[in-house]
């Protein structure tokens, strides 16, 4: 049984930026967005990165796993495979980007590196095998998926700016009082479920 | 070199990987609103961080420095390879409900952090106590938040009822903002406690 | 520093005068129970408020009265009273007092303990609409309350939104004069009007952003009605000039205008600078009838409040500052 | 030996990936068939309980199972069970919800006249709203329940309609759409089974 049936690759993008936020209701790529969210120039860089490497990686991955894994029946292997296929997409990009552009890696380069061990990355493609979605449906859930997480670290990025002024507790101070900022996000994001739906 | 004790002291609330570092949430927040499938995730968890702490600190002289780091991916996946394969083969239902996030484990920062920074420079048999520690602070800051969710959404502990059957369960506790609420909460808490632990000592 | 203190509760107070025509109306309609509401919700949120501001040796802000009121007015007038309880500490204490309290919180206090409440609760919640008081001939039936003047235990209404979505369109008039079901507060047209122009003229609250958030309700409420997307309504059965009798409705309905006037205005969730705060109101309105429209929620307002005060700071940082006299509002924009 | 020698770094990251997968495969391959048999366990398990079998335990089910034959007509695949009259089909079904894709079986009789059962197998509806469609009340509902003009309508909020045969079954109080939506996946399936049979509806 194929969910392709139900999903056209339009709601899917709208979906997989917003309804489905793979921060917001996945809970995925947290530690590098708390870490970088503090200011808004290196948030940006990184969303940008993000969602260039999720898509890439979500095909290569769709292509490894139904062209090599799944004809060769080595499909528990996928986790390595996956994590050393992102690796290896996350150097080349790195490597690509400094030849084309100083400007550019400055920008997006720097952050690559920090990307490999990010949640969201490996998560979309275990996602995208467990949902069985085409390699049309992989990309663009990739893509919508790299989006949303650069909308929601922006958003972030923002908020923290203008808490970091504010006399928190001492307690609560950075990453305590960013979850809970992240809880009022997706509670707020709730309100466009039911309106389209991914997975 | 700190004494186990010491060690477990740290792992398990003054350096807890969840409060002061933030560590390693996104592969288990997710399932927590039911506390079977966080204790066997993070059961998971333990047993991933000790084994490749383990395994990272009886090769540490073997490895190339150049290949360091995938080499210790390689070790994490492995493991987390291994409890899927369990998972699957013993535990099918909580195999399905995990989904992907098993596969996560491998990007749970607490497990690459430990490998880095204790097994590279200690003795087996304590980075091995090093890994349960750490996997044990981590084990139970996400026990407790998964208790609360799942006490008070489905008004069940560990699947059985305890509220009386007028209970309103509160829906929020099975989605996701409330995770990050709980968390929000209890890293205040603890840092409280903790700030004042300090101002005292 | 004092005068600033003042000055904060003088528009505190305000906003108070301002809802309590809005109270004494919704007394009129419910009864003891939106009393009873009422005095749960500033005990709590009272002392939640007191539980924080005395560890860091502060007084208790006028802010929070305002908050308790907001709060008490949006809710289903017959809404278990423990429930009420559980969002107005979860409002004080994670929307306001973990963010430092008065003037830093990023979210709607009354908003996001009421959406809370809704998430968590959703079946009490829509069970708490009760029969209002009605228009009739003989004046008003009951004056406590159809239900309570009745001697019935709490009776299950229609609320207009849940009316309009079977096609049935409630008389323009009793929305106006708001005898329909809701929240306590929200369903006076006449009287959130009164209240708009008098925090208008006494600059409590600006007035573009009404009109923007307006705006944006109207906006999205049009393009779906005439999309045919409003389940119920049907353009084709309104030919013509007579589409303004469903529109009117629909945007009578439901807590937009309260929102609007009340919500959208709160200068401490919302950006700064002109460009941002326009674009901040048109948010508010598009969102929340979108969700209105289009999700699976009887009511988009609580969603739109909380989506747009999330873009908030993101507005005000990226978009263009006028060229001059920004500086005047700029701490938090808490002076007007 | 220096070990930091390229071939040494390319010598060991070999050797080091053939181990791990070598032992991998060999968890694989020793497990497999029992993941497998879970696999098929838990589907027939679903299927079974949609055509009103009881069972308990893999293998009374895949005893059971024995029973249900597995036939394909117009491109539909039905499982029947002799009930020595008309028949009794299931069919799997993928039917979009609210949040996502509802899984499920629902059993009928051969000449459609009444269903049988229904179960779902997987669904990310509101937990403790939508997601109620999971509960007995709501799926016992739909055990021989007569087809009215060849549909089953889902009628105004309840908790659960015992007459079996006004063709109506109650909404999930609070998931109105959900309960819309289930409605919409029962009247498709209906007429893929009547399509596949070969019956008026």
């Amino acid at each position: 049984m194929n969910a392709e049936t139900l999903l056209n690759p339009f709601s899917l993008f709208f979906a997989s930026i917003i309804t489905s936020n793979i921060l917001l209701s996945n809970f995925l790529g947290m530690c590098s967005f708390i870490a970088i969210s503090k200011d808004s120039s290196s948030s940006n860089g990184l969303g940008m990165a993000v969602t260039v490497v999720l898509t890439v990686t979500t095909a290569i991955n769709w292509l490894i796993l139904h062209h090599v894994l799944i004809p060769l029946d080595l499909v528990y292997l996928r986790f390595i495979v996956f994590i050393v296929s992102i690796a290896a997409v996350v150097q080349m990009l790195e490597m690509i980007i400094d030849r084309v552009s100083q400007a550019l890696y400055l920008n997006l380069g720097i952050f690559l590196p920090l990307i490999t061990v990010n949640c969201a990355i490996l998560g979309v493609s275990l996602f995208m095998e467990i949902r069985q979605y085409t390699l049309l449906q992989s990309v663009i859930y990739g893509l919508g998926s790299g989006l949303g997480w650069w909308l929601a670290i922006m958003l972030l990025s923002a908020i923290r700016k203008k808490t970091e002024k504010s006399k928190v507790s001492p307690a609560l101070q950075g990453p305590g009082l960013t979850m809970i900022t992240i809880g009022f996000m997706a509670m707020a994001f709730i309100g466009f479920s039911g309106m389209l739906a991914v997975q | 070199m700190s004494s186990p004790k010491e060690i477990m002291r740290e792992n398990l609330w003054t350096n807890n990987p969840i409060f002061m570092q933030i560590l390693g949430i996104c592969s288990a927040l997710a399932v927590t609103n039911l506390m079977i499938n966080t204790l066997i995730m993070t059961l998971g968890v333990v047993f991933v961080t000790a084994m490749s702490n383990l395994t990272v600190s009886l090769m540490k002289s073997l490895i190339p420095r150049k290949v360091r780091m995938i080499v210790q991916t390689l070790i994490i996946a492995f493991y987390v390879i291994i409890v899927d394969i369990l998972l699957r083969a013993y535990l099918p239902d909580i195999s399905r409900a995990l989904g992907p996030y098993v596969g996560l484990i491998i990007t749970n920062c607490i497990i690459m952090g430990r490998a880095e920074a204790f097994a590279q420079s200690n003795p087996p048999v304590l980075s091995l106590w090093d890994g349960v520690t750490s996997g044990m602070g981590y084990m139970g800051v996400l026990m407790t938040i998964a208790f609360v969710r799942e006490l008070l959404g489905f008004g069940t502990v560990l699947g059985f009822p305890v509220l009386p059957s007028g209970f309103e369960p509160w829906i929020i506790m099975v989605t996701p903002p409330s995770a990050f609420f709980l968390l929000g909460i209890i890293i205040w808490i603890g840092k409280t406690i903790m700030n004042k632990e300090g101002a005292t000592a | 520093m004092i005068d600033q203190y003042f000055q904060k509760q003088d528009v505190m107070r305000r906003l108070i005068y301002a809802l309590i025509p809005l109270f004494f109306f919704a007394v009129l309609l419910y009864g003891w129970s939106v009393l009873m509401q009422t005095a749960v919700v500033f005990a709590g949120g009272i002392a939640t408020e007191y539980f924080f501001t005395r560890q860091r040796g502060k007084k208790i802000s006028e802010a929070v009265l305002v908050t308790c009121a907001l709060y008490a007015l949006a809710l289903p007038p017959a809404l278990p009273l423990w429930i009420t309880l559980v969002g107005i500490v979860f409002a004080v204490a994670l929307a306001k007092e973990a963010y430092g309290g008065f003037g830093r919180n990023i979210f709607n206090p009354a908003i996001a303990g009421r959406l809370f409440i809704f998430l968590s609760f959703p079946v009490p919640y829509n069970a708490g609409w009760i029969v209002p008081a009605s228009r009739g001939p003989q004046g008003f039936s009951g004056l406590f309350g159809t239900a309570q003047a009745a001697g019935v235990d709490t009776v299950t209404a229609a609320t207009p939104l849940a009316l309009l979505r079977t096609g049935e369109i409630p008389p323009l008039m009793d929305l106006f004069l708001g005898f329909r079901g809701g929240s306590s507060g929200e369903s006076s047209v006449i009287l959130i009007l009164l209240a708009a122009l008098f925090l208008v003229a006494t600059k409590t609250a600006n007035w573009k952003t009404m009109v923007s958030t307006f705006l944006g309700a109207l906006t999205a409420a049009g393009a779906f009605f005439f999309g045919g997307l409003i389940p119920g309504l049907s353009p084709a059965s309104f030919p013509g000039f007579s589409a303004m009798v469903p529109l009117a409705a629909y945007m009578m309905s439901g807590s937009i205008l309260f929102v609007t006037v009340f919500m959208a205005t709160d200068p401490i969730t919302a950006p700064n600078k002109p460009l941002a705060q326009f674009i901040y109101g048109l948010m508010i309105g598009g969102v929340s009838m979108t969700v209105r429209t289009l999700a699976g929620f009887p009511e988009g307002t609580s969603f739109g409040i909380l989506v747009a005060n999330t873009f908030s700071p993101f507005l005000d940082e990226h978009l263009p500052a006028p060229k001059k006299k920004t500086r005047k509002i700029h701490p938090a924009g808490a002076a007007r | 030996m220096n070990k930091q020698s390229l071939p040494y770094t390319i010598g060991f990251t070999f050797f080091i990936s053939f181990l791990f997968v070598l032992f991998l495969s060999f968890a694989h391959h020793t497990t497999a068939p029992r993941v497998e048999r879970n696999r098929e366990v838990t589907r027939q398990r679903s299927i079974l309980s949609a055509l009103g079998v009881e069972t308990s335990g893999p293998d009374q089910i895949q005893e059971a199972f024995r029973e249900v034959k597995e036939i394909e007509r117009e491109g539909i695949t039905l499982f029947r069970l002799d009930d020595g009259e008309t028949g009794v089909y299931a069919k799997e079904f993928i039917g979009s919800g609210v949040w996502g894709p509802i899984e499920g079986v629902l059993a009928v009789t051969g000449d459609l006249a009444r269903t049988r059962g229904l179960e779902i197998v997987d669904q990310t509806e509101t937990p403790g709203l939508g997601g109620r469609i999971t509960e007995g009340w709501f799926k016992e509902q739909l055990r021989d329940l007569r087809i009215v003009e060849g549909t089953i309508r889902v009628a105004a909020p309840g908790e659960g309609d015992t007459d079996k045969e006004n063709g109506k079954i109650d909404a999930i109080t609070g998931a109105t759409r959900t309960s819309e939506r289930m409605g919409v996946i029962f009247k498709n399936e209906l007429e893929r089974i009547a399509s596949a049979l070969g019956v008026e509806l």
